[in-house]
């Protein structure tokens, strides 16, 4: 009765409660696309499309350089200054190569998967700010091609669309390397995509929209890698995994699988999937400016100087870019350093590691948000925040040396076990060994007592040990004295009966 | 409705139906796989057109990126050659499914014919506050407790979907440490079995690799290709080895001292 | 005629439940009578091994705790003036079905009290004696747990307000009793033995349920105050059925004839127990429902007859089989069922012997309960053997064992001043008092009572003779020693109650007095023969039977092996054949029956009209089941015809 | 052209689903044609919620799409067993429950 009414309850009241709770920010997006004609819409999608094209011309090229002076060797260096325009080259070559399709493959699929990881890889991008509000042709219109209340999400839905690409093309292949490429593909990408996802939920709590322009706007005074620091390190290593990039492509993976799903492609369609790989970084890469760098805003001591100068106009493309190409930097650093992750480690990982730290990670996020002044779930003032701030740090630091202390143990148990035993029998293998450093000889049996038999009632283990006899046989109940009475009874008749023999 | 939004539907609407038809006509599950996805993906655009933006998104997302994902793994893990006959067993089936579900949609269509719709609303007022605001007020309060049931049969469903896919060891996955100290404990391979395509004169799976003093290891072809017998034999130092093609059953099981031994 | 006659010559008061008030004080605590035993079973079985180690001592706290408890109420209820000792202790409602309502609620009054604190005090020792008694027992613990089950549910029985709580306690201590019993079920014997003190047990059972039912149709209510109340009203052969019903009830727990098989063979169970609960206090749970009932009983005649009868019957009876038994357990059971006969018969006398009932039970309680212990005692120093044949010249190895069961033999002999003199003899006395309804009734009574003194004498010497005088019999492996503390404190206790309580009772009238308010006060009648002389009789006709015990078993030498002897005393050491008799004239048929029974259940209900409904469903699920041909896509199939039918339905209609 | 349109584009998907269930005999594709059902009813609910103006029905589809994920997250996994028993992805052959 009691549990209904407390139901009744909360469904009665809920709303009021919730209907009292103010929301810091709006919901939709800020960026103001009034107006922006149609028209410009189109120079815009052209503009990103061309930005990046060349953005992957230029990464090549610059990955292979850097990659090459980081193994202490030049890199391309033969067409154009610094071999800028090899890239270039080896994109025509892949064009004019023949288009070979396998006599198992399935025909349509084999063509619609690269298509369908090339032309996804742009979609994405339409929603990223990359600056303010700038004049074009007259009009006043904010350079992003478009702008939603949901637009982070497209980002995920859109990825986990252009996923059926990877899956596709090694179904497609008809041969066996590419469909385990396509399966890895398909559990990396929804494993990952989780973490991800809860990465990006604790920017929500923080912009309180998932508009990117509003995002963006959110972080005028922090970024949100100070205060989400955690989500960022999440969302860098789940993006990697997302792009299929080292040291998470295992869905190519050329040692075990020979290339993975593309391994049967050749030509401009295998082109396609290095264009969509390649525009999948940068996708990532400026939602990752947008989430946790500040997007299009000038870093911090530029963006004081004159009221924020730097802030307006054109110059915002300049800092999205740079901070874009960090993360690309950034890509090229790990394929350098790092060797592909085992595949049951790096799905471990996933599961066991990065999602159940990122939900803790969320609530605690979710606390701190509820505490904050301006929302004030918890009462006004400063005290809510420290409170709640300081149960968090004890639990995670609880956590961690719960953690800690159960690790500790399991150790000291493995040395435990593996600790040979403090006692060793130097002729149990019927043959005399050493002691290990640290164990001791266990004394030799007398003599005597290795001409008498066992007794069978003393039970004693260190049967060899004279004194524990003799104390044994002082402390002996009843049963055992008789028992003892009738043993040696039984040997001297023994050893009479053989005198008389002999 | 208006006009951009009818070109959408004109658009996309049939796509749907053809998708929806691919389910059914497709002979590969795959291709009907993605047929649904497509559909997927349509609603969820419809969705995005009806100013439902948020379910639009989780649609795609949800739905398109993970519910048919899952279905696609599935698909590959079965087996993608269905072995399922096209002949309909069951005798009346088939003509008994069109006549039904064609008798079901006249029945239905009628129905929403005849029905009087009253004039659409429109979700300007509901949707004030902005698509996800409004939803989420809508779901936190009122139907909050369904949410939370919602969340519980989700943790249910997880539970038993890893009851009904697990699967008892019967003896403890060997470790990359075990297998090593087995290999060594073995005396064979001590440090990998070798990859194709060393030392050798050819740059395919199928040709076996040779050893530092130039004989073939046979042990380099992958098993598959013995299976098949799609090996190639390599002549070494002039005596053709073929008609003996390289049995690497033999060779994995076979302890390498003695080989070496053979062929000294 | 005789029941005007009796009802108004009797001037009899309110019966103590119609007028209890609500309980203040300590009294409002009763129900911690009650709690703490339960407590302790609670503990003791859920806790399982973990109680192992301080279990028994627990239970034994927790049972002196529960005599604390009700010497309090017994001390504010003495403080009382004499109509005023009636209290009731509501506690919650328990059964509300319709018109019918249960409260379930204690009644405190001299009468409850009475047993209540027979029982802890008794129930408490006998804990004592068994901490050392059962010392060596593995399942210490369990049998610990249900002593205190045990006397959680005797109070329940006797401070229940009402029958059907009452009942609950009933079956409570038929419960431990059962469980007791069989405590040592490993030996199917002592098996058996616990299922049929349950199964006759049961009958009686039946027999109070219908009674119950009886009460509720005629009074509405089962409540003692309600019943009691309105008791005057009903018709007498109502009454005289409901009295005659929870006579047989009394009969079964009670092991009055014709339901005393079980008694003897409930002798399986652990010593204490036998003097606990087969001794001491379950056993005379009948008479106590009799007493309570007087209401129902004063009111006819016939039925208090019956009782009178049944009590004669099984003093004789129980007499008369101890005479012939060699176990020294089975003597002693048989002897209880004679002394509880003498109770039935005061209290089946009416008004003057309901006290006299109560005050034998109370005495017999501790004299019976304090030889039990005595037997105890002997078996613990004799390897547990109970054949009397194999002890004698006992008095000289177990010297405290040897005195405390000379009071207890001295006191069941009624030799004055022993407690066995105040209250058996009253009962003699009374069963000779002509109550006007033909002084043939007051002559056979009390010849039956006087005789069964002297037989009484007889074997109680006999056994008492046999197991500590005469020449030591005992074999070889037995080495004979005094017991421990524990087992022996409490022997002594109850032998100095075996001496003093009858005096100290009776002293003025101190007990009949304190039960007034729920007995009556009644002029007392002369008997058809003068007291002295029915003294003197007594006495005479004890020391007789003494003599004889003496002479035989005393003095002459006893042989091993029991002789045959004359077909009485074959016939006595079977029980006077009731096994036989229940299983020729009682199970037989009884199970003839049942087979007639199934062959008409297996031919003509299952047979015709089951078996035909369900080859006719057979017949038709034989041609339904086609439509369940395993494939998904046709129960879809059908699914959807359904929902276009439906769909079409709607549309047609509308 | 009114928003009834989606209703009909929904009744027509949820018929085009009923007969895949209907017809499809491989287990998977039947189970995408539940899904396809399931959908359809989605795309009404959205539709009467503009239609109405009230956000009931978008709450509805995000339940359903929840409903829809732990059921297929179950269903794949019986598939799943089936299959390693039986070897079999045919809805006909799990027909172990007739007569």
């Amino acid at each position: 009765m009691s549990a209904v009414s407390v139901l009744n309850d909360v469904t009665t009241q809920a709303p009021t409660l919730l209907a009292a709770v103010p929301l810091p920010m709006a919901d939709g997006p800020r960026a103001d696309f009034s107006d922006t004609p149609w028209w410009l819409s189109l120079i815009k999608a052209v503009g990103i499309f061309v930005y990046l094209l060349l953005s992957v011309l230029v990464v090549i090229w610059a990955e292979r350089r850097i990659i090459g002076r980081m193994q202490q060797r030049p890199g391309p260096n033969r067409f154009g200054p610094f071999g800028v325009l090899q890239t270039l080259a080896d994109g025509l070559k892949l064009i004019m190569k023949e288009d070979v399709t396998p006599k198992n493959a399935d025909k349509v699929m084999f063509i619609i998967a690269p298509l369908m990881v090339g032309s996804l890889a742009f979609v994405s991008f339409g929603i990223i700010p990359m600056g303010g509000e700038v004049s074009m042709f007259g009009h006043t219109t904010p350079l992003q091609l478009t702008d939603m209340p949901v637009a982070t999400l497209l980002v995920l839905a859109v990825a986990g669309v252009g996923a059926y690409g990877f899956v596709l093309a090694g179904w497609s292949s008809g041969s066996t390397y590419p469909l385990l490429g396509g399966l890895r593909s398909t559990a990396q990408v929804v494993s990952y995509e989780i973490a991800m996802g809860l990465s990006l939920v604790a920017v929500f709590l923080y912009a309180g929209s998932m508009s990117t322009s509003e995002i963006v706007a959110a972080q005028d005074r922090w970024w949100f890698v100070f205060p989400l620091f955690f989500s960022f390190i999440v969302y860098i290593i789940t993006m990697v995994g997302e792009t299929n990039r080292l040291p998470f492509d295992l869905a190519e993976g050329e040692g075990e699988l020979g290339g993975g799903f593309h391994t049967e492609y050749s030509s401009m369609k295998f082109g396609m999937f290095f264009l969509g790989e390649y525009i999948n970084m940068f996708t990532v890469s400026a939602l990752a400016t947008t989430l946790f760098l500040g997007g299009y805003n000038a870093p911090w001591p530029i963006g004081a100087i004159n009221d924020g100068m730097f802030n307006e106009g054109w110059w915002g493309l300049l800092w999205f870019t740079a901070k874009m190409w960090l993360f690309i930097f950034f890509y090229v650093w790990l394929r350098g350093s790092l060797p592909r992750v085992r595949y049951d480690q790096f799905m471990k990982f996933g599961w066991k590691v990065l999602i159940p730290l990122s939900l803790i990670w969320v609530i605690a996020v979710m606390l701190m948000r509820a505490a904050d002044p301006s929302i004030g779930y918890f009462g006004e003032g400063r005290l809510p925040v420290i409170i709640t701030t300081a149960l968090i740090i004890v639990g995670v630091v609880g956590g961690i040396m719960l953690l800690m202390s159960r690790l500790e143990k399991r150790e000291a148990q493995r040395q435990e076990d593996r600790r040979p035993p403090a006692e060793v029998d130097p002729f149990a293998g019927g043959f005399p060994v050493p002691p290990m450093p640290g164990q001791t000889l266990r004394e030799p049996a007398p003599r005597q007592r290795a001409v008498a038999p066992a007794q069978p009632l003393s039970g004693d283990t260190g049967a060899g040990d004279a004194g524990a006899t003799e104390a044994g046989s002082t402390t002996t109940t009843t049963t055992t004295a008789v028992a003892d009475r009738e043993d040696t009874d039984e040997t001297t008749g023994h050893t009479t009966g053989e005198d008389t023999r002999d | 409705m208006s006009g951009g939004e009818a070109l959408l539907f004109w658009v996309l609407g049939p796509t749907c139906v053809l998708g929806a038809l691919g389910l059914l006509f497709a002979r590969k599950a795959v291709h009907a796989a993605m047929a649904m996805a497509l559909v997927m993906v349509g609603l969820g655009i419809f969705y995005i057109a009806q100013y439902a933006e948020f379910v639009g998104i989780i649609q795609i997302f949800v739905y398109s990126g993970a519910v048919m994902m899952l279905f696609l793994f599935v698909i590959m893990t079965v087996g993608t050659e269905s072995s399922i006959s096209p002949i309909e067993t069951i005798s009346g089936q088939r003509a008994w499914g069109w006549i039904l579900v064609l008798l079901f949609g006249g029945v239905a269509m009628y129905g929403v014919a005849r029905v009087t719709f009253p004039e659409p609303v429109g979700l300007g007022g509901a949707q004030a506050e902005g698509t996800v605001t409004a939803l989420a007020r809508e779901i936190f309060s009122r139907q909050v407790i369904s949410f939370e049931v919602l969340g519980s049969l989700l943790v249910i469903a997880v539970m038993g979907a890893m009851v009904l896919a697990h699967r008892e060891r019967l003896v403890p996955r060997a470790t990359q440490r075990v297998l090593a100290a087995d290999r060594v404990r073995r005396n064979t391979f001590v440090a990998g079995k070798p990859a194709p395509g060393v030392y050798a004169r050819h740059n395919a799976s199928d040709v076996p690799a040779l050893l530092p003093d130039g004989t073939p290891a046979d042990v380099s072809v992958p098993r598959t290709l013995v299976a098949r017998g799609q090996t190639v034999p390599v002549p070494y130092r002039g005596v053709d080895p073929a008609g003996t093609p390289p049995d690497a059953e033999a060779a994995d099981t076979a302890p390498p001292s003695t080989r070496r031994g053979d062929q000294a | 005629m005789s029941v005007l006659e009796t009802s108004v010559g009797l001037a009899l008061a309110d019966p103590s439940a119609v007028r209890a008030v609500e309980a203040t004080g300590t009294s409002a605590l009763a129900w911690l009578l009650i709690a703490l035993p339960l407590l302790g079973a609670a503990l003791l079985l859920i806790g399982g091994r973990a109680t192992d180690s301080f279990g028994p001592l627990l239970a034994t706290l927790l049972s002196w705790g529960s005599f604390v408890v009700g010497a309090l109420i017994v001390l504010q209820l003495s403080g009382l003036a004499e109509d005023e000792r009636a209290m009731s202790v509501p506690l919650w409602d328990w059964v509300t079905a319709g018109d019918l309502s249960v409260h379930a609620g204690l009644l405190i009054d001299p009468l409850s009290m009475a047993f209540v604190l027979l029982i802890t005090f008794v129930g408490s020792l006998i804990h004592v004696y068994s901490l050392g008694y059962m010392e060596h027992d593995p399942d210490k613990r369990r049998f610990f747990a249900y002593l205190n089950l045990f006397v959680a549910a005797m109070l329940i029985l006797v401070l229940a307000d009402s029958y059907l709580l009452l009942f609950v306690g009933w079956e409570g201590v038929g419960l431990a009793s059962y469980l007791l019993i069989g405590f040592w079920n490993h030996n199917p014997a002592y098996a058996s033995a616990a299922n049929k003190a349950f199964v006759v047990n049961r009958i009686g059972d039946f027999a109070l349920i219908i009674a119950m039912a009886y009460m509720l149709a005629t009074f509405g209510g089962l409540d003692f105050a309600t019943v009691h109340g309105s008791a005057g009203s009903a018709s007498t052969t109502i009454l005289t059925i409901i009295g005659l019903l929870l006579l047989l009830g009394a009969c079964g727990k009670s092991a009055q004839f014709p339901l005393q098989s079980w008694l003897g063979d409930a002798m399986a169970g652990p010593t204490p127990v036998s003097a606990l609960i087969h001794a001491a206090t379950m056993v005379t749970a009948g008479v106590y429902l009799v007493v309570r009932s007087q209401a129902i009983f004063d009111l006819t005649p016939e039925a208090r007859l019956a009782v009178a009868v049944v009590g004669a019957i099984t003093l004789l009876y129980g007499a008369i089989v101890g005479c012939a038994k060699d176990d020294i357990k089975k003597a002693l059971a048989a002897s209880t069922m004679s002394q509880i006969g003498y109770m039935m018969l005061a209290a089946g006398l009416g008004p003057i012997g309901y006290a006299f009932a109560i005050f034998h039970l109370i005495t017999h309680g501790f004299f019976k309960a304090g030889m039990f212990l005595g037997a105890g005692s002997v078996m613990h120093g004799m390897a547990d053997r109970v054949d009397m044949r194999r002890f004698g010249g006992l008095s000289g190895m177990m010297k405290i064992t040897w005195l405390t069961f000379m009071a207890g033999w001295l006191a069941i002999l009624g030799v004055p001043p022993f407690a066995g003199f105040w209250s058996k003899d009253k009962i003699i006395e009374s069963a000779f008092v002509d109550q006007g309804n033909g002084a043939w009734q007051a002559w056979v009574f009390g010849l039956v009572a006087l005789i069964g003194a002297g037989i009484t004498a007889f074997y109680m010497s006999r056994l008492f003779f046999m197991t500590f005088h005469g020449k030591a019999r005992w074999e070889d492996d037995v080495d004979p020693h005094e017991s421990p503390l524990t087992m022996t404190v409490p022997m002594i206790v109850l032998a100095v109650g075996s001496v003093a309580l009858g005096f100290i009772l009776s002293w003025r009238g101190t007990f009949a007095s304190w039960l007034e308010p729920v007995t009556g006060h009644v002029e007392h009648h002369e008997p058809v023969l003068s007291v002295p002389v029915i003294m003197g009789l007594t006495l005479v006709l004890v020391i007789i039977g003494g003599a004889i015990a003496w002479l035989r078993y005393g003095r002459d030498e006893v042989p091993v092996v029991a002789p045959v002897g004359s077909f009485a005393t074959r016939a006595a050491r079977q029980d006077l054949f009731q096994d036989e008799f229940n299983e020729n004239f009682l199970r037989r048929p009884g199970a003839s029956l049942v087979a007639g029974l199934e062959v008409a259940d297996d031919d003509v209900i299952d047979g015709g009209l089951v078996g035909g409904t369900s080859r006719g469903l057979a017949g038709v699920a034989d041609v339904v089941r086609r439509a369940q041909n395993g494939f998904v896509r046709t129960y879809a199939l059908t699914m959807l015809a359904g929902i276009v039918a439906i769909l079409g339905a709607v549309w047609v209609i509308q | 052209m009114n928003l009834t349109a989606y209703i009909y584009l929904a009744t027509l998907l949820f018929a085009i689903g009923a007969l895949v269930v209907l017809l499809r005999r491989n287990t998977i594709i039947v189970f995408m044609g539940v899904e396809l059902m399931l959908n359809a009813c989605n795309l009404a609910l959205i539709t009467f919620a503009r239609m109405h103006g009230s956000l009931d029905g978008q709450v509805y589809v995000l339940f359903v799409m929840v409903v829809a994920a732990a059921e297929v997250v179950v269903g794949l996994a019986i598939i799943m067993s089936i299959y390693r028993a039986r070897r079999s992805a045919s809805v006909d052959d799990a027909n172990l429950l007739k007569l």
